[in-house]
């Protein structure tokens, strides 16, 4: 492999971009040593996560240093191989929006691998957790940072089986492994038109490359009609609806909890589901080029999801799943954003910054509870906040920052992101914005009540966690208290600085646009504390919601409706039929063709012993002589061969004489 | 006699002289047999990569060729030589056979006689290398049948219960193919060019001849109609598989691995080598009918794979799925689909093969091969075998990174636009047909893995308490293992050979 | 007049050989009566180096023409005595243990051998009339030669019978040539034949079928070939082979100078014949095959089968001579491969014989834990004559398919394309052997104990056909130089 | 038409009804006679033909030795009486299948020698011994040969078969 | 002079009486004399050619055809007796031990 390199960048390269591409390779390299020889480390391979994560995560933010210096973007890339007409590359491409990435992902990523420590403690696959983890880094890192589609897809696909090797980590449970594979197919199902969405683009560059930037331009060329584009468009964003389990590929999120909480914390809350969001964010500039409905079928998706999820999130139970559904209201909120067009991208990403922290920390902190109280079920807990103090506070900051309220994260992001929908006129949107604003606050406060007051309701004795897991939850919980300032236009929103397409867009806040958000914000808590401010059976939302809460339940049916109408017909009775057609029909037309040749035989010795001496038994019995009729049933008899013999000349003799 | 024009010939009959030899052996000495056996294909092997490392990429035409006068009475010639096309394929051959001996140091199929068994297995080697470098239709043909005896033998003697039926069917499967094939290689022959008074078999003249359309447009159709039906037999493409999973399933071990590894590909080469090249017009036409019937052989054969219950069997049929990408690569007639189709063909060699060993390994423990017999927690009884039977099975739903991916995906690619003159929607139809494969391959793998690998292991067997992977099985087994990663992470190794003999084919059709 | 009598060496050997057996027998003690084997093997190889001194020396012109030795002749000559050689040594044990008339057995198999050769050589109609009959008669004695088997005298029977019937019609045929030519040499026949017309022409082409018929009798082609399966099992065993081998091939040796040379001019109106012979004895030949239960008879069905082939060559023929050339010497070829593979599978058989004489298919169960070798040998031969490769049936196949094609017209592509369905027909049977050697269990498991003179005849034959196979080219030359037609 | 026509036709009717008789007699002793007189009306003819040295063989071939043979073989295989016996069931085709051979054969032979031709007919021409021996001997020496071999074999093997042994 | 035809014709006859024989005749020494009269007319018609050719070569031909005819008689009673011993009758048609 000839390492020519392309090098595009503006002002001055420091260091960290130069080496960039060492980001995603020290946790590679990790997991492969974990691989090998984590068994046999003391601490059994954790630390190696730990430290080459922590490398990258110090490496990363030196790239954003550069951004926030106010450096401009970096690409550098040596072919790989080359088919046909196709250079495939290995590439880094790092600007202000991977910088960002890279910080949350390494960021989060190193929590988790600390927060493991204490969670996955004794764990039988403890090693094996840990490569998958770091394996796991390393692919949503290669994702964010390269420069081509190709390369991009693998990490995509990589982190796919990453996610399904750690939903299925406890695989002994047949749900764990249903779950599991449920949540590697769905995306699987997005991935496909993903796929093609990529083809698409790079047949667009005449299958010469692979490059972003290339097929960016190629797009760009007047030839390419405006329908291929947004066909295109849609393709891609299969992939993102597939990832970011938007609806309708969003059933498989909530089932994934039943992955280690870590795993949720990192892969199905902070980074891997929003690779979709960030996917779009990359190729944005196709988006652009698409037609308008592009777009507003995204919008639409985004709606429905976030308000959907919302209201699912407020019956559940299983505190996990509360904020799975939470997760997908939010990254709906982030597509909404980026539907907004050019102007919505820096405020989605925002929210995609800071939701990866708060949502995070809030996993951590579920983690931490369950690891307490051996159970994911808020039906047996409550009043742990005497108990466990640390979880409480930094959950509380969670919890706050998620349903947006003044100074935490999520309400900064939240507002942007209902400043820039009122500005482009995206009323609807504003609206479902507002809406999911207010379900949010319900829910967490209906979360937060229901875990830490009232009284004690499960059976284990809760303490607080280990220094491993609270630490992490303190680091979290300080960084969303002030992350959210990045964006804060008082405070010169320097996020949009670092982040934005094409031109900065001045980040501004409307106050009655702040009020209301904080206004429903703090209704939506009310309304929870009226509700759940003391414990009661059955769940008081039974009685409010009426019928609609079995539908809730339910999840309105939709997974049952995947299961019955395609998942199950596939697997048992269209593949019991092909089978049968195989065996039957195609197999059956082979044996068939033997069959007819041993026939052909039989047929050919029928007529010997039949029609030649046949015709004589026939005579033979006219002849009216039992004696002479039994002799003629014989065969071999020398004097029908003679017979045959002059037959045969004459035969012969009057057919080609006459020919002749 | 120079290496370079003695190379091919060495090493392609090493392994013949080593049944010679073993057929010479006395029955007792067992071990020595099996350690011949070892010996020779290594050899074999060592050949094979020392012309590798020889071999000037980029270089087009043949290299290593040896062409002298065989039967002049019917100018049939034994011309040899190898190309970027064939030597992958050929050194895979070799590879296979002899990670295939290693492993029969410890496993040889109940029915015993080793030396049989062995020689039949040198024998197999042989043909088989042997239809990746002859250049003459004639020896193409005789190595092709070579090939059949052994294998019907392998089937037929050691295979399991129903052994029988499914080493006739092969044979006679096979059989049938090859005359149809015969008879359109006869029919280029007669219709072809004569090279000093006598018709010829060379298939570079032919190649030559066919390229510069020599051959009528009807008299395309109907040979290549002939001859695609016999290389499609041996794919084995849809509707023509159904010998397939007989002859797997019924096969010992080492006859399944060497079957989906090398024989199968015997016929999507006689398609790249052969049929396109000598028959483009032929190859034009029939085109988006290839691609169909691959189309419908992927959906077909994963779906199948779900009905399985037998592991060997739902592993043979996806061979009948991924064979189906190979040639959906091939019928787009364009650079990155033929190059696709060999990437393919090895990858699927390789990995295919391995499943074939695992399963074979599992099947000596548990001696069932019933899914839900074994009923589960393998990985959490047998950690090792199962976690390697995961990954395999994993590489083969075609995850990035790892070999199975890039055939797969290079020739969705190249569907996508097939060469000029093809049906672009209806190849964006297949396509699509393949994503939709993809997703169910992944299905059908995943749900493998979980009744097999995943769960708890039922009592019955943990009272057996089964021994892990044992030397014989790791030293056979990691370099599949390692190939499976390295292909993945540099498929330049491959792309880089076949691309010059890919853009000359493809330049036939405007790709 | 002066006779060369150096053309005629090897006849003259082979009669003394056949006077010395017989008087010796009289004077050999019944225990003794085997030593006649021996003796004939001595005097057939000494004919057979006799021949082969002869070998550059042809043409060679005796008798005005009646008798002439060329290439061809030569070529059929060595090719009858190896597989004297080869008969003589699968006999010995059979007819030593079979209690039978050894000496007289070895008498008459030389006779007829003594037919063989001077087949080829005869170029006058009567010489080819004896020499047809040299070759039958003692045939005739022969396959009844099992006295107390009732099957044995019948194979004798219907053998004589049919024999004597289609000789009869042939030699009417030969008749009325004469009449219409005014000679009985092959070539004046050709000469005056080529300027016949009218009513003359009707009788000629009637003489010419029946004449046919004499040697479609020889050959068991169909319609002709009833009395074969039956004379097959009912005879000896080595008998069997002697007529599936030497027998027939003498009789196409006549026929190939007859259509070839006497009959040329007239071909238009006999390809087609040939053409319906050939591809109804094909078609008959493996389809009964394919029900057969006792391998001789099935080799028998097969031998019409391969005859079948043999004969499409004939139906190749056009004015081009350089066509012709290639199609005869593709039926030149094919006979001798033929010959090879058909005389190991009988050997084979006769080894077998000894366990279980009713050769059911059955019996061969199993033989692959009896006998490796004779298992494998017999695969190979089956194989080979199923023209599958690695083995020299394939290039004989190829050889007249390519002759076929050569030819070119629908005629050729039909009966090319009918010969590979043929041969794809004929893998079906062609397997059931093998298939029981090696995969059935055996009744007995106990060793399968063969002569050294069997076991060296099976070997040879199994060596040559993969030889054949590898290196196919030495024969296709030797038929392509012994060819009675400017190439 | 000649003397000698008129003899040879005369001959020829004798011969061919005889010839039928012996096909279809009841009596195989009688048919064997029938033979004889059919036998020695061809032999006749040739003699009128002018075959000397082949009429007198066939006279003392056939009828001396070749009937005596006949007749022998049916004392020792005690020569069973009537139809049923003698002829089998499918008489009718055979009579079919013979009177087509003749009709095709007359045809055959009108078209190819015309009667009505008179220029197709003979000078006499003298089959004498010398004559035959001559040619024999001078291009037939090896046929000659072979046919003796051809006797002897059948003689020996005939022996072999006939002869009862005990059990050899 | 004796015209051809007559003499082809009365071969006729009894090559196609012959034919009846053979196929009609059950006693295996009836249709032994039966192929004697077809041989006999082949005779007549080597016999017929060689005075109407001057050409002494038919008179040859028909000594031999008289041998040879000889000895398949020697050949086929023999195989007769041989087949009455073994059971008692000649007849042709009961012959058929030999099946497909």
């Amino acid at each position: 492999m000839v390492a020519e390199t392309v090098t595009v960048s503006t002002g001055a390269v420091s260091v960290f971009l130069k080496y960039a591409w060492v980001i995603p390779l020290l946790p590679f390299v990790s997991a492969v040593i974990t691989l090998f020889f984590g068994k046999r480390t003391p601490g059994r391979g954790s630390v190696y996560g730990i430290v080459f994560v922590g490398a990258a995560c110090a490496m990363s933010f030196g790239v954003l240093w550069h951004f926030i210096q106010g450096g401009g973007p970096y690409e550098s890339a040596m072919s790989w191989f080359q088919v046909g007409p196709l250079h495939l590359e290995l590439g880094i491409l790092v600007d202000g929006l991977t910088a960002i990435m890279l910080v949350v992902v390494c960021f989060i990523s190193l929590m988790v691998h600390i927060y493991s420590l204490g969670y996955m403690h004794g764990d039988k696959r403890f090693t094996w957790f840990y490569f998958v983890l770091s394996m796991f880094t390393a692919a949503m890192l290669t994702v964010v940072i390269s420069n081509n589609l190709i390369q991009l897809l693998i990490g995509w696909e990589v982190m796919g089986i990453c996610s399904y090797l750690l939903i299925g980590h406890w695989w002994e449970e047949k749900e764990n492994s249903n779950a599991s594979i449920k949540a590697f197919i769905t995306t699987r199902i997005g991935d496909v038109p993903f796929m093609f969405g990529i083809f698409a683009l790079i047949a667009a560059t005449g299958f010469t490359t692979t490059s972003i930037r290339g097929v960016t331009e190629a797009i760009g060329m007047p030839g390419v009609s405006a329908l291929y584009v947004s066909m295109a468009a849609i393709l891609l964003f299969g992939g993102t609806v597939g990832k970011s389990a938007q609806f309708p590929l969003h059933v498989w999120l909530p089932d994934a909890m039943a992955g280690p909480t870590p795993v949720s914390a990192l892969i199905h809350a902070a980074t891997m589901v929003a690779a979709g969001v960030y996917l779009v964010g990359r190729l944005f500039e196709i988006f652009l080029d698409a037609s308008p409905w592009v777009l507003t079928v995204v919008s639409v998706v985004a709606v429905i999801t976030m308000v959907g999820a919302a209201l699912l999130a407020i019956v559940q139970n299983d505190i996990k799943r509360v904020l799975a559904y939470s997760t997908l209201s939010q990254l709906a909120y982030m597509v909404g954003g980026l539907s907004l067009g050019a102007a919505g991208l820096t405020a989605g990403f925002f929210h995609l910054f800071t939701h990866a922290f708060f949502k995070g920390l809030l996993f951590l902190c579920a983690g931490s509870l369950i690891h307490a109280v051996h159970s994911n079920n808020m039906s047996d807990m409550g009043g742990l906040r005497k108990k466990m103090p640390i979880t409480f506070w930094t959950m509380l900051i969670g919890s706050l920052a998620l349903a947006g309220i003044l100074p935490f994260a999520g309400f900064w992001s939240k507002d942007e992101l209902l400043v820039v929908a009122q500005e482009t006129h995206h009323y609807w949107l504003f609206a479902a914005f507002l809406f999911t604003a207010l379900l949010t606050a319900f829910y967490t406060a209906r979360m937060m009540l229901l875990t830490f007051y009232g009284d004690y309701r499960g059976h284990a004795s809760p303490h607080e966690s280990p220094p491993s897991m609270s630490g992490p939850l303190v680091i979290l919980a300080g960084v969303t208290t002030f992350v959210g300032l990045l964006g804060a236009p008082q405070l010169g929103a320097v996020f949009g600085k670092w982040v934005f397409y094409d031109v900065i867009e001045a980040a501004k806040f409307v106050p009655w646009i702040g009020l209301l958000g904080t206004v429903l914000a703090v209704a939506g808590i009310l309304g929870g504390y009226a509700l759940y401010k003391t414990y009661r059976e059955p769940d008081p939302m039974e009685a409010t919601l009426g019928p609609l809460w079995g539908v809730f339940q339910e999840r309105y049916y939709i997974d049952a409706f995947y299961m019955r109408a395609i998942v199950l017909p596939t697997r048992d009775k269209l593949s019991a039929g092909v089978y049968w057609f195989n065996q039957n029909v195609l197999d059956g037309i082979v044996n068939g063709m033997a069959a007819l040749a041993r026939g052909v035989a039989r047929l050919v010795i029928w007529f010997d012993r039949n029609v030649i001496d046949g015709v004589v038994n026939g005579l033979g019995d006219l002849t009216g002589q039992a004696a002479g009729a039994l002799k003629f049933i014989q065969s071999g008899n020398v004097q029908w061969y003679a017979a045959g013999l002059f037959v045969g000349v004459v035969a012969l003799a009057v057919v080609f004489i006459k020919i002749a | 006699m120079t290496w370079q024009n003695s190379a091919i010939t060495i090493t392609t009959f090493l392994p013949i002289l080593g049944a010679v030899v073993i057929l010479f052996m006395p029955k007792e000495k067992d071990k020595a047999v099996r350690g011949l056996a070892i010996v020779f294909t290594g050899a074999a092997l060592v050949f094979a990569v020392a012309m590798a490392l020889g071999f000037e990429h980029g270089k087009d035409g043949l290299q290593y060729v040896l062409d002298v006068k065989w039967i002049p009475v019917i100018g049939a010639r034994y011309h040899v030589g190898i190309d970027g096309i064939s030597l992958p394929l050929y050194v895979l051959t070799f590879l296979l056979s002899f990670l295939c001996a290693i492993y029969s140091w410890r496993y040889v199929p109940e029915a015993g006689r080793t030396k049989a068994f062995l020689a039949l297995m040198l024998l197999l080697e042989t043909g088989m290398a042997g239809t990746f470098i002859a250049f003459d239709l004639i020896l193409f043909f005789v190595f092709w049948e070579l090939v059949l005896v052994p294998m019907y033998f392998l089937i037929g003697i050691w295979g399991s219960t129903n052994r029988e039926y499914a080493s006739i069917k092969f044979f006679l499967y096979t059989l049938f193919g090859s005359v149809f094939m015969l008879l359109g290689f006869l029919a280029m022959y007669f219709s072809g060019p004569t090279v000093d008074g006598v018709h010829t078999f060379d298939m570079q003249v032919l190649t030559a001849f066919g390229a510069a359309g020599g051959f009528s447009h009807t008299f395309q159709l109907v040979v290549f109609g002939a001859v695609a039906l016999g290389f499609a037999v041996k794919v084995p493409m849809w509707p023509f598989h159904t010998w397939l999973p007989d002859a797997h399933t019924e096969a010992p071990t080492i006859g399944s691995v060497l079957l989906a590894g090398v024989m199968l590909k015997m016929g999507t080469y006689g398609f790249i080598r052969i049929a396109l090249p000598m028959l483009p017009e032929g190859a034009r036409t029939y085109a988006p009918w290839i691609g169909l019937l691959a189309a419908i052989g992927i959906i077909y054969a994963s779906l199948a794979c779900l009905a399985q219950k037998d592991l060997k069997r739902l592993i043979a049929f996806s061979s009948v799925g991924h064979m189906g990408f190979v040639m959906l690569g091939i019928a787009t007639l364009t650079t990155i689909g033929i190059q696709a189709a060999v990437f393919g063909m090895v990858a699927h060699g390789i990995i295919t093969g391995m499943l074939f060993f695992c399963v074979g390994s599992i099947y000596d423990r548990y001696h069932t091969r019933e899914i839900a017999e074994i009923g589960g927690g393998l990985m959490a009884e047998l950690p090792k075998m199962g976690g390697i039977f995961a990954f395999v099975a994993i590489a083969s739903l075609g995850l990035p990174g790892l070999a199975g991916f890039w055939g797969e995906v290079m020739a969705l690619l190249s569907s996508f636009s097939p060469a000029p003159g093809l049906n672009v929607a209806l190849f964006r139809g297949f396509m699509i047909a393949g994503g939709v494969g993809t997703v169910l391959t992944a299905g059908y793998f995943l749900w493998m893995i979980q009744r097999v690998d995943m769960g708890a292991m039922p009592e019955r067997w943990q009272a057996k308490s089964f021994r892990d992977i044992i030397a014989v099985e790791w030293v056979s087994w990691v370099p599949l293992l390692a190939f499976i990663v390295i292909l993945g992470l540099f498929p330049a190794i491959i792309f880089n050979l076949t691309q010059t003999g890919a853009q000359a084919l493809s330049a036939l059709f405007g790709g | 007049m002066n006779i060369d009598y150096h053309a005629l060496l090897p006849e003259f050997i082979l009669s003394g050989t056949i006077l010395l057996v017989l008087i010796v027998d009289v004077f050999l003690s019944a225990r003794r009566k085997w030593l006649a084997m021996p003796l004939a093997l001595v005097g057939v190889i000494a004919t057979l180096v006799a021949t082969l001194t002869l070998i550059g020396s042809t043409p060679r012109v005796a008798f005005g023409g009646v008798f002439v030795l060329d290439n061809f002749a030569l070529l059929f000559q060595v090719f009858f005595l190896i597989v004297a050689i080869v008969v003589l040594a699968i006999s010995l044990r059979y007819f030593r243990e079979g209690g039978f008339y050894q000496g007289e057995y070895y008498f008459l198999l030389l006779t007829s051998f003594l037919g063989c050769l001077l087949m080829p050589a005869s170029r006058d109609l009567l010489m080819l009339f004896i020499s047809l009959e040299l070759v039958s008669a003692p045939g005739f004695l022969m396959s009844a030669f099992r006295k107390n088997d009732l099957r044995s005298n019948e194979a004798g029977l219907k053998f004589f019978l049919i024999g004597v019937l289609s000789t009869a019609v042939m030699l009417y045929g030969m008749s009325v040539i004469y009449g219409l030519t005014g000679t009985t040499r092959l070539e004046g026949i050709a000469a005056k034949l080529a300027g016949i017309s009218g009513g003359q022409e009707t009788m000629a082409l009637a003489a010419i079928l029946f004449v046919v018929v004499g040697f479609a009798f020889k050959v068991s082609a169909v319609p002709f070939q009833f009395w074969a399966p039956d004379t097959y099992e009912g005879s000896p065993v080595p008998v069997a082979a002697f007529l599936a081998v030497a027998s027939s091939a003498a009789g196409f040796a006549g026929l190939l100078q007859l259509m070839f040379v006497a009959f040329i001019h007239q071909y238009e109106f006999w390809v087609p014949i040939f053409a319906l012979l050939s591809v109804a004895t094909m078609f008959v030949g493996n389809l009964i095959a394919l029900k057969q239960t006792q391998v001789v008879r099935l080799l028998a069905y097969s031998g019409i089968a391969q005859a079948g082939y043999i004969l499409l060559p004939f139906a190749l023929v056009t004015a081009d001579p350089a066509n012709n050339h290639t199609a005869f010497s593709s039926a030149v070829t094919y006979i001798l491969i033929y010959g090879v593979m058909t005389i190991g599978a009988y050997a084979v058989a006769v080894a077998v014989s000894r366990t279980s004489p009713r050769l059911l298919i059955a019996d061969f169960a199993g033989l692959a834990r009896r006998s490796a070798f004779l298992a494998v040998a017999m695969t190979l031969f089956w194989i080979s004559l199923a023209g599958v490769p690695p083995t020299g049936g394939f290039w004989a196949k190829i050889l007249i398919f390519r002759a076929a094609v050569d030819r070119g017209g629908s005629l050729g592509v039909w009966l090319a394309v009918l010969m590979l369905v043929n041969s794809v027909i004929s893998v079906f049977y062609y397997f059931a052997v093998p298939r029981q050697m090696i995969f059935k269990p055996a009744a007995d498991e106990s060793p399968l104990r063969t002569s050294w003179l069997v076991t060296a005849v099976v070997g040879v034959a199994a060596l040559a056909i993969l030889a054949i196979f590898i290196l196919p080219n030495p024969f296709a030359r030797l038929a392509d130089l012994s060819t009675l037609i400017p190439g | 038409m000649t003397a000698q026509e008129y003899a040879f036709l005369v001959l020829a009717m004798v011969g061919s009804v005889s010839a039928v008789a012996v096909v279809t007699a009841r009596n195989v002793v009688h048919a064997a006679l029938y033979l004889v007189v059919t036998l020695l009306c061809v032999g006749a003819t040739y003699l009128v033909l002018g075959a000397e040295f082949v009429g007198w063989v066939q006279i003392l071939i056939y009828v001396g030795a070749i009937v005596i043979l006949f007749l022998f073989g049916l004392m020792l295989t005690k020569a069973p009486i009537g139809r049923d016996t003698l002829d089998n069931q499918q008489r009718w085709i055979g009579a079919i299948v013979g009177a087509g051979v003749f009709a095709g054969l007359v045809f055959l032979i009108q078209q190819a020698w015309p009667l009505q031709d008179a220029s197709k007919s003979y000078g006499s021409f003298s089959g004498s011994t010398a004559v035959v021996g001559d040619a024999i001997f001078r291009s037939y020496i090896l046929p000659f040969e072979a046919i003796s071999f051809l006797l002897l074999a059948a003689l020996i093997g005939a022996i072999v078969l006939a002869r009862k042994d005990d059990g050899a | 002079m004796i015209r051809l035809p007559f003499v082809l014709f009365f071969s006729a006859l009894l090559f196609s009486a012959g034919v009846y024989g053979v196929l009609a005749r059950r006693n295996a020494i009836m249709v032994l004399m039966a192929i004697e009269l077809m041989l006999n007319a082949v005779n007549v018609n080597l016999v017929g050619f060689s005075a109407y050719l001057k050409d002494v070569t038919g008179q040859v031909f028909a000594l031999f055809v008289i041998a040879v005819a000889a000895a398949e008689v020697g050949i086929g009673l023999a195989i007769v007796i041989l087949l009455f011993r073994n059971r008692q009758s000649i007849n042709v048609d009961e012959v058929s031990l030999l099946k497909w």
